[in-house]
């Protein structure tokens, strides 16, 4: 029952969340609700035993991709009064749309139960732990083991991302002082230092 | 811990797979009903991947296989490697526009 | 033989080769003299092969020179059939080719296409020769369309002039309209024979006249052999101008008079005569189609007789006597009297010809002047021509005694014997045509010979007689003009000349009937004196006195009364008027109908550039869907997406 | 857990062009951080030579069918004969880019960099056992090939079209995923042969399943740039700087058609009625409108986006078939359809110089006065394009045709030449321009040898292919059998 | 002599001609037309063994050349002739032999792709009709469209770029069609041999739409009403020698197609569907015929001419159903298809004829607008004999070429239906009529105006052109066995082929 009462509570929020992402007309708004719905989200995601993940999605998204979000809106200046108007007259269209989505889906994963003949309820997980029943520690060692090539290339994926936003976003003003390291690295003696023959000053 | 197994409640599956699908429609709806923030788009865009992640999760806790969790883990790696770019783009529009504004999208059409 | 039946071919052909392409090499000189080589050896050997088939009687040959292409079973050859009939034709044709090419020496001295008009009259005389000569239907068509050929060439021969090319391009026309029938004649033979020789086809003709066809509806049959010698007889009309196709004809004196009294009177205009006599075995089973051709030849035989009253100019009224005289022919032949067609066309040939070169002798007096209401008087300048034009203005009109005399006569008395249907009415006709024929033969003679001088001064100084070789011709066709009959009238109409040649049922038969009372020429004319015929053409011949000697004013006054008749005459019927005014514009009208309203705007501008258009408006309305604002993108996207859902929920 | 390691040496031996490719590109990555600007040709060739090593790794790889890492990995002929393909194609596009790059002062290692990481992600979509692998090297790709499209930072449009294209992209991706989730939760699965041997017969029926599919189809069509998830084509290819184009145009669709073969085909083999139905309507869509909006477009990098989203119509149509006729068909059409496009981009990047894009229809006036060899060039790819012999351009679409016709779709057949005559017009139009207008001032081919040297080279192949097709179709039987 | 791949040579000399005479460029142009017309010679001197060494007595396939090509469809480069390729294979090599001198000075713009698009041409034609595989059939038949295309486009007249994309279009839509049902036979034989496809046994239903799908090509190859309004709009916008590669060759290919495809192949949905090609050929006769009446500018009157002759090909591959309905036999059958090469030859040779003299005409006053000339004669007399000799070979004289064809098309015509053969022979009436109108108002009469005034009679290249197609059209027409036996054994073949049921 609890567990019911929890679940249909933060679903409340993650709903509501979602739909002040959506809707809100500040876009800072926008980002703490979506803050919120993370939060709301890793809550029900401890309730699915995926405790792992729940952390994670705090640490990493509301840690990081959430700040860097804020980060941005705070950094581009962005005329807010402009940007307000928010949803136009194309919105009963697009409601329509979605609702249209969302019964589809509901639909298929309520009412037809997406096909399953099996139990709609959740099974007892103990497959989701590890030797030392723990969440974290099984999928380590399907990271590890069979998922490894995911893994490294999960690594190379964030080698892009970062190689890509410095590709994209760096750039050299003229007047910045800036490290050249290749002019550093190529720099011959003959650059920096001049010889310069005196000629001996004569004694008196 | 409890579970929602032993408990036996009404909420199984499908509540999570209609929740993800309502957070998945609201994500898709922003991102089209939104006339004017890109910035807001990209939230859409994580609210869009929660809603897929909600659905893995919900079925690596049904089928009691964490393979779910595993791909959900990829997933979040992803997006947060997608938003950066995102937003290295955006900020590479907003130098060039001054604006980020959906509806200045459009020197390109036809 | 068969060498000598090629000799008699290719001369004129080579002959015509030599002058046409290299009439820059050869000279005027050389031009005539290889032309009239090669038909005086054409006319020479005709004259040895008349010998050797009619005076020795030798069988006919019938045999091929070489195939022309061999398929499907069907094999169709170039080659001769020589009989009495073709050597008749043979002799007729070179002879006047050969006058003609003399004549020409004269006629065309002046003129900057000399060469070129003596290599249309060779190959003229050769593709007529090909025509008679054929022994079956392919090459009766190609000599049949190649004489048009000639003939189209020879009356555009003034290619400047506006009329004659006018006037070569109807008459190409016409006959076009003409080879229309004969073509489907001809394949109606292939039809039923699988082959085109003339044996095959005159073997089967009783078997064909069985059968019928379905043609315009399943209830209404048609006779097969009917359909198919009414298709040959088309043929006909149009190369021996017969109502309505006769339009031709008159329009075709553009051309220089030697090929008016060639082609235009003596020969081409002939081949159809020829061609119906040749078939006899074939027109024989289908008594629709003499009926057809008695009618079509009698109407001619009249009508186009009363044209020749009004006309002024000399040509055209030798012209519209030789339709007439066309008509008379072609209704011997709807009598089944084929021999007597045939015997007149050869007795015409001579005294029209000889008719037509006297006009030209006339018109090279006059300085090219045709208008006879410009002439009179000209006896005694011109007593050559004069005595000649009247040797054959009393051929023409059948004066007893002189072969037109003979052969009209005989044809006149022949349908009135015949019982096919209509034969009344071709009666009626001939008989008033000879009146007709009388008067406007003498109104011409009168009008140009007799009479006052109503020709400018400068003429008048300037008028003599024509050269000898202008003159020659005048005189050696004068003499078969009158007596050809005498000789040939026995053998021909009544004898056995025709005997393996010209197949007549017996209940057709009327010339045999005649030839019971047949007491020999000299009993004949005396007949004929004392025959209505003979009163008719004299009543002719006193009217026109009368009415353009005694009292010149009256035929004026006539055509102040008779308006609407003169006017009905003056427009030809308005055959002329209706071709020009309906056919030929409707024609045009049509295509441009077509032109404009079925290619450019249905099927072009509806059809191809529609389409093209539906693209291009198709491509520009969808284009809009791409309007450069990301949230429409993403919007198909969804709909996308949710069109796939949808079909999925209908699916399962 | 005492499990025994699943990966081996044997595994690493099979993923060794990728280890390669990834340790070059991050050497090139550091190398090019020390070279000074006039020295950045040494990053240039070394890419090249990283293509080249990684083709020879990729030859040298075993020619059966094999897996690693617990099923995530697939080696076989066809990824093999892909990567091969990818390596060339890539190879080719960097080598036009130089000119282009260095005019533009946009010759930086970066842009290599990020063309060997795409390849990496083509190489790992190509050789992926299970949707997680295929997950990953789909971002790998798009990720690159999104900074890619803003790679020239000064341009406004590149900026707005990389927007587009990530916005729709990450769209794309959370159906993609949505629908693997899906299937995930239905079949328990995401390894693709455990995936095919859980389905049987009753699969293209199963609601849950094709409510996966449905998703899962959406992010393929959009991948691949089929209607209606085609709108980001013309906006990204035309907003892209065009050496960029030429990356985006071609070997990526190598890597789609391998998502396409390696899930439909042989994930979701058993389900093939289902994907088939849904294929028709993309693919018919991708005609219709693929065509006619080429026939209005006045810039021919958009034109040539529509004419991709066409072409994409008949690949699509070769996979529907769902026949190794059909799979052979539409791996013949891709392979050759990259050639084409390669070139056809090229030829604009040839005509282009600093501050003129060339990319207006009508910058190719008189091309043959002035060029003509470039114009028969040209002429040969366009005519290709269109479908017209003896280029290979015609049998590409011939074997789709002769797969669809085999599974009876005779009327599909007769759709897609329909609209392919449609497309002929538009191709035609570039002739129209090369050969009959008067010249436009200042046209020339401005491109080094080795340039012109390769265009040729491109241009000419495929006319030699379309004459000697039997040998890449034997190629691509054995790769595909 | 027998041992050379003949075939072969004359596809890829030609070929491999024209692109070294493009690669020589237009800066040595002059070399380029010295190698062109030493390229075409050579074919055409290499294309009379064919003749020669020809068995006349057989139906089979000579000079045949088998390579696998693509092994995996079981296609082969084969090539072959039999009596219905060879004339055309000859008329072709010949023709261009002509184009080539004709268009010796004439073209000043990039003459150097002149020449060798019609080299290129030249190959990929006889590739057409020597090709026994039909997918390298369908190669050469599309490869064609593109020099083509480049020939009307950039050297024709100002709509030329709207006549050349419409051309494409028009013929492409149609081939397609005709590819899918390649295909599907492809598929049901597993070959795409030809020989497979004649004995491949097919329903009603699957011969109707392969009917139909080769109708679609070879209909507007041909071109038949109402798909015809690509060729004078092509015609008029082509230079002359594209007008008379169009003519003279391209057209044929229609009519081939019939012969080589459609009758053999589908031989009940012929008999089912005749009544639609001969309606069709019939209509040709007589609503093109009417429009080329008014027609004002001299090519396309003689396009639209070219369409009335090309319907008698049409009727006569179709006649042999009717006629064995009509009469229980199938004599007259073997004369109708023999008709219909005939007139395809002949139409080569006599519309090409036509083509180059508006070309003569056009070169000098640079106007084929009727009205622009009259009494051309006076200043070209020589031209003018030539152009009434043409123009009544147009007309169907007999003795000419013309003519040969028409008659026995209708004379085989009648076997069928009298109406088929009335309408066929009201081409007697309207092909005169329009052929002599157009002769009557250009080559006779005064002479109409200065330019007319300043015409300079033909030069000695226009002379040896027309001379030497006078020739061909005077020779067929005065002795067509030497023709007609060649295709003999062929035609009573595809006699058998079309009236074996396949059901």
């Amino acid at each position: 029952m609890l567990i019911t009462i929890l679940f249909y509570t933060f679903a409340a929020v993650l709903v509501g969340a979602a739909l002040g992402v959506v809707l809100s007309r500040n876009t800072v708004h926008s980002a703490l609700f979506l803050v919120l719905a993370f939060f709301t989200s890793a809550a029900l995601w401890l309730l699915l035993e995926a405790e792992f993940l729940g952390i994670v999605l705090v640490l990493v998204y509301v840690g990081a991709v959430m700040v860097l979000f804020l980060f941005v809106v705070m950094m581009l200046d962005i005329n807010v009064a402009q940007l307000r108007e928010g949803l136009t007259r194309y919105a009963p269209l697009g409601a329509l749309v979605a609702l249209m989505v969302i019964v589809q889906i509901v639909y298929v994963t309520w009412v037809r139960r997406l096909g399953l003949t099996a139990d709609m309820a959740f099974p007892s997980a103990e497959p989701l732990r590890g030797t030392q029943g723990s969440n974290t520690e099984a999928l380590g060692a399907l990271l590890y083991d069979d998922y490894v090539l995911p893994f490294q290339l999960a690594a190379v994926v964030l080698l892009v991302a970062i190689v890509a936003a410095i590709v994209l976003t760096m750039r050299s003003r003229p007047g910045l002082k800036q490290q050249d390291v290749a002019k550093q690295v190529a720099v011959r003696k003959e650059d920096r230092v001049r010889l310069v023959k005196l000629p001996a000053e004569k004694g008196p | 811990m409890s579970s929602l197994a032993t408990i036996g409640g009404p909420v199984g599956l499908p509540h999570f797979l209609v929740l993800a699908g309502i957070l998945f429609a609201i994500a898709v709806a922003g991102i089209f009903l939104n006339r004017k923030n890109v910035i807001l788009i990209l939230m859409c865009i994580e609210l869009m991947l929660l809603a897929v992640n909600f659905n893995f999760v919900a079925f690596s806790r049904w089928l009691g296989d964490l393979d779910g969790q595993v791909f959900v883990f990829f997933i979040l790696t992803v997006a947060a490697a997608e938003s950066a770019i995102g937003l290295a783009i955006l900020v590479v529009l907003f130098r060039e526009r001054k604006s980020i504004n959906v509806e200045n999208l459009d020197t390109m059409r036809g | 033989m068969e060498k000598i039946y090629l000799a008699i071919l290719l001369a004129p052909l080579f002959a015509s080769i030599v002058a046409g392409l290299f009439g820059k090499w050869v000279g005027r000189a050389g031009a005539h003299t290889v032309t009239i080589l090669g038909v005086a050896v054409s006319f020479a050997l005709s004259v040895y092969v008349f010998n050797h088939h009619v005076l020795q009687g030798q069988p006919a040959f019938d045999g091929a020179v070489y195939t022309w292409l061999e398929t499907d079973g069907l094999t169709l050859e170039i080659g001769f059939l020589v009989d009495q009939l073709t050597v008749l034709m043979m002799l007729v044709v070179t002879f006047v080719s050969l006058m003609v090419h003399v004549y020409t020496i004269g006629y065309m001295h002046d003129d900057d296409g000399y060469q070129r008009f003596f290599s249309y009259i060779s190959l003229f005389t050769f593709s007529m020769l090909l025509l008679v000569m054929s022994n079956n239907f392919l090459q009766l068509f190609v000599g049949w369309e190649l004489v048009g050929l000639v003939s189209y060439l020879l009356i555009g021969f003034w290619y400047k002039r506006p009329t004659a090319i006018f006037a070569n391009m109807k008459a190409f026309l016409v006959n076009r309209v003409g080879d229309f029938g004969f073509i489907l004649g001809i394949a109606g033979v292939y039809y039923f024979t699988d082959s085109l020789r003339y044996s095959d086809a005159f073997a089967a003709a009783p078997a064909i006249a069985d059968v019928y066809f379905h043609l315009f509806s399943t209830n209404t049959t048609e006779n097969a052999l009917t359909i198919i010698c009414v298709g040959l007889f088309i043929g006909a009309m149009g190369k021996s101008a017969q109502v309505p196709l006769h339009v031709w004809l008159p329009d075709s004196m553009e051309g220089p008079t030697p090929i008016s009294a060639l082609i235009h009177a003596a020969t081409m205009v002939t081949a159809g005569i020829f061609m119906v006599a040749r078939m006899s075995p074939m027109f024989e089973y289908s008594e629709t189609t003499l009926t057809f051709i008695l009618v079509i030849g009698a109407t001619t035989a009249l009508f186009m007789g009363f044209l020749g009253l009004v006309n002024n100019d000399i040509k055209r009224v030798v012209a519209y006597s030789t339709l007439s005289q066309l008509g008379y022919m072609t209704v011997a032949l709807g009598a089944s009297a084929y021999a007597a067609g045939v015997f007149h066309l050869m007795t015409h040939a001579f005294f029209k010809a000889l008719l037509f070169l006297a006009a030209g002798s006339v018109i090279i007096a006059m300085h090219h002047e045709q208008d006879m209401r410009r002439m009179g008087g000209l006896r005694k300048y011109l007593p050559i021509t004069y005595w000649t034009c009247l040797i054959g203005a009393l051929a023409l009109i059948g004066f007893p005694g002189f072969s037109g005399f003979f052969s009209k006569d005989g044809l006149i008395e022949a349908v009135a014997e015949s019982t096919i249907p209509g034969a009344g009415y071709a009666l009626f006709a001939v008989m008033a045509g000879v009146f007709v024929t009388a008067l406007y033969t003498f109104r011409m003679v009168f009008m140009t010979f007799h009479g006052k001088e109503r020709m400018d001064e400068h003429t008048r100084e300037h008028l003599h007689e024509s050269p000898w070789v202008v003159t020659l011709p005048l005189v050696l066709l004068a003499i078969p003009s009158i007596f050809i009959g005498w000789f040939t009238i026995g053998p021909v109409l009544f004898g056995d000349y025709f005997r393996d040649v010209i197949f007549v049922l017996p209940q057709h038969d009327v010339l045999a009937k005649l030839g019971e009372q047949w007491h020999g020429p000299a009993a004949f004319v005396l007949h004929g004196v004392q025959a209505p015929v003979f009163w008719l053409a004299a009543a002719g011949v006193a009217t026109a006195w009368f009415l353009y000697l005694k009292r010149p004013d009256i035929p004026d006054a006539i055509q102040a009364r008779t308006r609407g008749l003169n006017r009905l005459l003056e427009n030809k019927y308005y055959f002329d008027w209706f071709n020009e005014n309906y056919l030929a514009a409707g024609a045009r009208a049509f295509g441009r109908i077509f032109w404009k309203g079925g290619d450019r705007m249905l099927i072009d501008g509806a059809l191809v550039d529609g389409s093209a258009r539906v693209v291009g408006w198709l491509a520009g309305v969808i284009r809009h869907v791409q309007s450069g604002y990301l949230y429409h993108y993403a919007f198909a996207m969804i709909i996308g997406l949710a069109a796939l859902l949808a079909y999925l929920l209908v699916r399962t | 857990m005492n499990t025994t390691p699943v990966a081996g040496a044997a595994d690493f031996a099979l993923v060794a062009p990728e280890i390669f490719l990834l340790c070059a590109a991050c050497a090139i990555l550091l190398i090019d951080l020390w070279l000074p600007q006039r020295l950045r040709q040494v990053t240039y060739l070394l890419s090249l030579v990283a293509l080249v090593v990684s083709a020879v790794l990729v030859a040298g790889l075993p020619g059966e069918r094999m897996t690693a890492f617990g099923g995530t990995w697939i080696s076989d002929p066809v990824a093999k004969l892909l990567k091969l393909v990818t390596c060339g194609t890539v190879a080719a596009v960097f080598l036009y880019s130089r000119d282009y790059l260095l005019a533009r002062g946009l010759f930086r290692g970066e842009y290599f960099v990020l063309g060997l990481f795409a390849t990496l992600g083509i190489f790992v979509m190509v050789s992926s056992g299970s949707l997680l692998t295929m997950y990953m090297g789909i971002e790998l790709l798009a990720l690159s090939q999104y900074a890619l499209v803003a790679f020239d930072r000064d341009s406004p449009v590149a900026a707005e079209s990389a927007m587009k294209y990530f916005v729709l992209g990450a769209i794309a991706s959370g159906a993609l995923l949505y629908g693997i989730s899906i299937i995930y939760g239905v079949t328990g699965t995401f390894d693709l042969d455990e995936l095919a041997a859980g389905l049987d017969g009753s699969a293209a029926t199963n609601v849950g399943l094709l409510f996966g599919l449905a998703f899962l189809m959406a992010g393929i069509a959009f991948k691949f740039g089929a209607v209606p998830f085609h709108m980001w084509v013309p906006d990204v290819y035309h907003g892209a700087p065009t050496s960029v184009t030429l990356f985006l145009g071609a070997a990526p669709k190598l890597a789609y058609f391998a998502l396409a073969l390696r899930v439909l085909a042989e994930g979701l083999g058993s389900a093939v009625q289902a994907w088939q139905d849904m294929l028709i309507v993309l693919a018919v869509l991708s005609l219709v409108v693929g065509n006619l909006v080429a026939v209005a477009q006045t810039n021919l990098k958009r034109m040539l986006a529509y004419s991709t989203i066409s072409n994409v119509g008949f690949i699509l149509l070769g996979i529907l078939a769902g026949t190794p006729d059909g799979y052979r068909a539409a791996l013949f059409y891709v392979v050759t359809y990259v050639i084409m496009a390669v070139g056809s981009f090229a030829m604009i990047v040839a005509l282009s110089r600093r501050g003129f894009e060339a990319d207006r229809i009508d910058d190719f006036r008189g091309l043959a006065q002035k060029s003509p060899w470039f114009a028969w060039m040209m002429l040969f790819l366009m005519v290709s394009t269109a479908g017209v012999p003896p280029f290979v351009g015609f049998f590409a679409k011939l074997y789709v045709l002769q797969a669809i016709v085999d599974v009876g779709f005779v009327w599909l057949a007769g759709v897609a030449v329909l609209f392919s005559v449609v497309g002929a017009f538009y191709y035609l139009r570039i002739v129209k321009v090369m050969f009959f207008d008067e010249p436009a001032p200042g046209l020339a081919v401005s491109a080094s040898g080795s340039f012109r040297f390769l265009l040729s080279v491109n241009a000419l192949a495929v006319l030699a292919l379309g004459l000697f097709s039997g040998a890449l179709l034997d190629a691509i039987n054995r790769a595909l059998p | 002599m027998n041992n050379w791949p003949l075939l072969s040579i004359l596809v890829w000399l030609p070929i491999v001609g024209g692109i070294a005479v493009m690669l020589l460029g237009d800066a040595r142009a002059a070399l380029g037309r010295w190698l062109a017309l030493g390229v075409t010679v050579l074919a055409f001197v290499l294309s009379v063994p064919l003749y020669t060494g020809f068995d006349s007595t057989t139906a089979a396939m000579q000079f045949v050349e088998r390579l696998p090509w693509i092994p995996a469809l079981n296609s082969d480069y084969h090539l072959g002739v039999d009596g219905i390729s060879l004339p055309l294979i000859l008329l072709t090599t010949f023709t261009t032999v002509l184009v080539v001198i004709a268009g010796w000075s004439v073209i000043e713009k990039r003459p150097s792709q002149y020449f060798a698009a019609f080299l290129i041409m030249e190959g990929l034609m006889v590739g057409v009709f020597a090709a026994l595989d039909a997918l390298l059939f369908y190669v050469f038949w599309e490869a064609m469209l593109i020099p083509m295309f480049i020939i009307i486009g950039v050297w024709g007249g100002v709509r030329r770029v709207y006549a050349t994309i419409k051309f494409f279009l028009y013929t492409f839509l149609g081939s397609v069609f005709m590819l899918v049902a390649f295909v599907y036979m492809y598929l049901k034989t597993g070959t795409y041999e030809l020989s497979a496809f004649y004995q491949l046994p097919l329903t009603l239903t699957e011969q109707v739409l392969i009917f139909l799908a080769f109708f679609a090509a070879f209909a507007v190859k041909v071109p038949m009403f109402p798909v015809h309004t690509w060729l004078p709009d092509a015609h008029v916008e082509a230079p002359t020698g594209g007008s008379v590669i169009l003519a003279a060759i391209m057209l044929k290919m229609g009519g081939y197609g019939f012969l080589r495809f459609s009758l053999p192949i589908t031989p009940d949905a012929s008999r089912e569907l005749d009544w639609l090609v001969i309606a069709l050929s019939l209509v040709a006769v007589v609503y093109i015929g009417l429009v080329a009446l008014v027609q004002q500018d001299m090519k396309k009157l003689i396009a639209y001419s070219s369409i009335a002759h090309m319907g008698f090909v049409t009727l006569g591959c179709f006649l042999a159903y009717d006629i064995y309905a009509n009469t229980g036999a199938t004599t007259g059958a073997v004369l109708g298809l023999q008709g219909a090469m005939v007139q395809m030859i002949s139409h080569g040779l006599v519309s090409g004829a036509l083509f180059f003299c508006i070309g003569v005409l056009y070169d000098r006053l640079h106007t084929r607008e009727i009205g622009a000339y009259g009494g051309v004669i006076n200043t070209m007399p020589v031209f003018g004999a030539f152009m009434v000799l043409f123009a009544m070979a147009n007309a169907g004289l007999p003795g000419t070429s013309g003519f040969v064809g028409e008659f026995m098309v209708i004379v085989a015509a009648f076997k069928a239906n009298f109406w088929y053969a009335f309408f066929a022979a009201v081409t007697l009436i309207l092909g005169a009529a329009y052929t002599l109108w157009l002769v009557k108002r250009v080559v006779f009469g005064e002479v109409a105006n200065e330019g007319v005034a300043a015409l300079k009679d033909l030069n000695r290249r226009e002379f040896l052109v027309l001379a030497i197609l006078a020739v061909g059209v005077l020779a067929l027409g005065i002795w067509p066995k030497p023709l007609t036996d060649v295709m003999e054994p062929t035609l009573q073949q595809t006699l058998t082929l079309m009236s074996a049921s396949k059901l």
